[in-house]
């Protein structure tokens, strides 16, 4: 590839020119005063309003978006690449950059998906350990959703109160695995160590304050007028619109369609534990709203069962090919020494075959389509993320809409540049 | 008689904008080149040149806006001496109420012309 | 202005005083791209308060921004994007390069990603971490309020090169 | 221990549960298109955890429409439209997951492409194809026939080689002077 830039270059490589003059067409005529010609303008990387690194260009008449298309690929990663060259220990890191917002469910489905392809069972310890983070996630990726979409139409005072809750659930989650954001704590067969002892009764302390806070933040904004008034009947998405662009989770719940993975598809102790789904009728900005305020309430609950249930037990599965030799037989035992070598830089084995492992994220269905030939390293590892098929239908939801709407319909479908693309 | 206030006023108000402006000017460095002249595009490469016509509608809101702040303008002299003329006749209530009616008769023919709806 | 570039008595007392001024006052402009654009938030939410620091007025504009702080990755699609966002910053401005993924790539060594935003755009401190901790930013910003206010940065030397290349011509 | 082995915790025993009206779908697609079903793997026998239908190219969109539309079939969710470099020729599998959420069961289409073959656009069975289909051109190089505006999707438009591909360099990349302009006539009617 003699295109390949040297590393140590320093700058772009100069451009003769640096406005690019193409030839914008002015078809506004003389006599019709109120017809103006058309704006094209270019919402661009970097804009408050554009989460992340994504970008729309539209062709504006007055205030109104006639035509748009938007673009995206400005933070991609080749995380699907650096699948097949990292093997499946060391792809752990990789997930939860992912959906940096709720990087727990990255893990967890990563670990299952993998678990599934070994036939690997994890105890029931690490299960429960393992949806609490799940749901855990899910509520602080709400929070700061919804918290960007006020903050996009005005509300600031809202998001601090939702980042308050996040920030004290960042350290419940710090206490489990060290880090605030970028937690890789699941590992295929187990969990990156056990809980801190008492770490449940502060989630139950946490899941208190964060309902009474939930709630508050509820009165300040559910019957706010300007609130209403800017959300409701604005980026109407029907059913059937839904179902043509792939929307999962709450962005079609808000639209009407009752599906949930968590319950249509239960995966883990999902089956004994009692939550109900809360589904929006007209699928604009504000049903969406308040079909993620009202899944907080409902992931809080999940999140107080699962804490009661919680028993001291093994968080490691007894299976061989994944379990990693406890310290001290790797320090005093020459097998134990070689299997931790052998296991962290060869990295263990999955038997041939593939599978497509989806679980419901935050802001839809995260899927892990996973082929392996048998090696250490995937032969392909697919990742299915929801906000693809999410932004794709930002355009057609914005067409006749005024700008000011758009802001408000990117906010709602919670698009995030990690794990759009990828 | 009593102006030298306001005129110390608008002299502090004249020093520090234009002191900002001056010393901002003196002391800030100077670098142009092609790349910073380029308006800005949210990063992206301006196309095409940005004198397009716009519709008459935001010239009609621009106009309404600034006859109904004018028109605001007017009570903050009124609201200053209104204690004072109140005790001696009510009739600084009848002006004010006479200038607002002249002003709503517009009001409500602009909402009437259908100025105000946007598209 | 001495012909080597170094400063007398005077000056130096206004310099102390500009550089005073500007270091209380590094008005950021957000460049999130990715998980560290998330903790750049946290940054300037109410718990890490950042406006303790002068730095609270988050500028989008790089007309009206002094501090550029790069936060997540920067790949080959985004480098043009922030080339054009320093060059459009008025002068005096400084780079955070926040997080691993700006400062070298971090662990995505990949065909997709410039590995460190040093070779775009010239960077005045770097803050490690992956995200790097609030309180990590908030000492990257205090440090650079020290070099600002000692004058190493690298403004300052483009400053005194034109200084020195203003005499010679 | 692999793939055939239901993991309690994860999906249990989805592939036993199904096992029967996937049978039953498969029979009925074979005999509605006998001769565009190259091969179907089933979950006990191969290796896989929901059965693979190979579909010829030249019927794809007719099978996949079927699988939409047909009763008993109902898999209305596209959930993901992606590709796999197997690197023995035929060189790619483009691959399409389907859920439906009647029965609550999933399938797997695929259809193998040779180098440089065109595969027919499923964008007229489901709009939401557009997007993943265009990243499968910009990642693996198959290009899809009548689609909307076939251009790269992650990459910069001026990129060249096909990133995904086995026999891509992991690292090295190609930097450009200037940003992608405004597509000005993407915007016109």
């Amino acid at each position: 590839m003699e295109k390949t830039v040297k590393h140590r270059e320093f700058g772009l490589p100069e451009s003769p020119n640096y406005s690019i003059t193409v030839d914008v067409p002015h078809e506004s005529d003389p006599d019709d005063l109120w017809k103006d010609s058309r704006v094209y303008v270019n919402i661009g990387p970097t804009h408050p309003a554009m989460h992340g690194a994504l970008r729309m260009c539209a062709r504006l008449n007055g205030e109104t978006i006639e035509k748009s298309y938007c673009e995206f690929g400005y933070t991609h990663r080749a995380k699907e690449k650096l699948g097949e060259n990292r093997t499946y220990h060391n792809f752990i890191v990789y997930t939860d950059r992912l959906n940096y917002c709720s990087a727990l469910i990255n893990n967890v489905t990563y670990a299952m998906a993998i678990e599934r392809l070994m036939g690997v069972e994890v105890p029931a310890r690490a299960v429960w350990i393992r949806m609490i983070c799940a749901e855990m996630a899910r509520v602080i990726d709400h929070l700061i959703c919804v918290g960007i979409n006020a903050v996009d139409l005005g509300a600031f005072s809202f998001f601090l109160y939702g980042f308050h809750q996040r920030e004290e659930a960042y350290t419940l989650i710090e206490k489990l695995c060290g880090a605030r954001l970028t937690t890789s704590y699941t590992r295929i067969g187990g969990l990156m160590h056990d809980a801190p002892p008492g770490w449940e009764k502060e989630v139950k302390d946490w899941v208190v304050r964060t309902r009474k806070t939930v709630q508050e933040m509820d009165k300040l904004l559910t019957n706010n007028r300007i609130w209403s008034q800017r959300t409701q009947g604005v980026g109407v998405f029907t059913r059937e619109q839904c179902m043509k662009y792939g929307f999962s989770g709450p962005n079609a719940r808000g639209s009407g369609i009752d599906r949930d993975l968590r319950r249509d598809q239960p995966v883990m102790f999902y089956k004994n534990v009692e939550f109900d789904v809360p589904v929006g009728k007209n699928g604009d900005v504000f049903d969406r709203y308040l079909v993620r305020m009202a899944e907080i309430f409902q992931s809080l609950n999940i999140i107080a069962q699962c804490a009661d249930r919680l028993q001291p037990g093994p968080i490691w599965s007894e299976d061989k090919r994944v379990r990693i030799p406890d310290k001290d037989v790797v320090f005093n035992t020459m097998e134990g020494m070689i299997h931790h070598f052998k296991f962290f830089m060869a990295g263990f084995d999955v038997p041939e075959g593939e599978a497509y492992t989806t679980f419901e994220a935050a802001n839809g269905e995260l899927g892990f389509y996973v082929v392996s030939k048998g090696g250490p390293r995937a032969h392909r590892m697919r990742i299915r993320g929801p906000s693809v098929y999410h932004y794709q239908a930002l355009s057609e939801m914005c067409q006749g809409a005024k700008i000011a709407d758009m802001v408000a319909n990117l906010g709602s479908i919670n698009i995030i540049a990690g794990e759009l693309d990828r | 008689m009593e102006y030298i206030p306001v005129l110390i006023l608008m002299g502090f108000g004249a020093l520090v904008g234009g002191g900002a402006l001056l010393l901002s000017a003196l002391l800030g460095p100077k670098s142009p080149n092609a790349r910073k002249n380029m308006p800005f595009e949210c990063g992206m490469n301006p196309v095409g040149d940005a004198r397009q016509r716009f519709s008459v509608r935001f010239y009609l809101i621009a106009i309404l806006f600034l006859l109904f702040d004018v028109e605001a303008l007017f009570f903050y002299p009124w609201a200053v001496v209104y204690k004072k003329y109140l005790s001696i006749n009510a009739f600084i209530l009848l002006e004010m109420a006479v200038f607002v009616a002249i002003l709503l008769v517009g009001y409500f023919y602009v909402l009437g012309k259908g100025a105000l709806e946007w598209d | 202005m001495s012909k080597d570039g170094s400063s007398s008595f005077l000056t130096t007392r206004l310099d102390d005083f500009v550089n005073w001024g500007r270091k209380h006052a590094l008005w950021p402009l957000p460049f999130g791209t990715s998980c560290c654009g998330i903790e750049m938030m946290a940054t300037f939410a109410s718990e890490y308060d950042i406006g303790r620091f002068g730095a609270e007025a988050m500028r989008f504009s790089p007309r009206q921004s002094d501090l550029l702080i790069v936060a997540g990755i920067v790949n080959t699609k985004m480098a043009p994007v922030l080339r054009n966002i320093y060059d459009q910053m008025a002068e005096p401005k400084w780079v955070m390069s926040m997080g691993a993924c700006a400062s070298s790539g971090g662990i995505f060594n990949v065909y997709s990603v410039t590995q460190g935003i040093d070779t775009i755009i010239p960077v005045d401190i770097y803050v490690p971490g992956c995200p790097p901790s609030p309180e990590g930013v908030l000492h990257a910003l205090l440090r650079l309020q020290e070099k600002i206010q000692q004058g190493d940065t690298n403004f300052h030397r483009r400053e005194r090169e034109a200084k020195i290349g203003g005499g010679a011509q | 221990m692999d793939i055939r082995t239901p993991v309690p915790t994860i999906y249990g025993d989805f592939a036993k549960k199904h096992m029967e009206l996937w049978r039953g779908q498969g029979e009925r697609l074979k005999s509605t298109f006998p001769s565009a079903i190259e091969e179907i793997r089933w979950p006990g026998e191969s290796a896989t955890d929901v059965p693979i239908f190979y579909v010829s190219k030249s019927q794809l969109v007719e099978v996949l429409r079927f699988l939409k539309e047909a009763d008993g079939f109902e898999y209305q969710f596209l959930s993901d439209l992606t590709a796999t470099d197997e690197e023995v020729e035929p060189r790619f599998e483009v691959v399409y997951q389907l859920a439906s959420f009647v029965s609550g069961s999933r399938i797997r289409v695929k259809t193998r492409v040779r180098e440089g073959e065109r595969v027919p656009t499923a964008t007229s069975v489901w709009v939401g194809a557009n997007w993943p289909e265009r990243e499968v051109w910009d990642m693996f190089g198959v290009r899809f026939e009548g689609h909307p505006d076939m251009r790269r999707i992650l990459m910069d438009e001026r990129w060249e080689g096909h990133p995904l591909r086995k026999d891509y360099p992991l690292r090295g990349y190609q930097l450009f002077p200037d940003p992608m302009p405004i597509n000005v006539d993407l915007l016109k009617d």
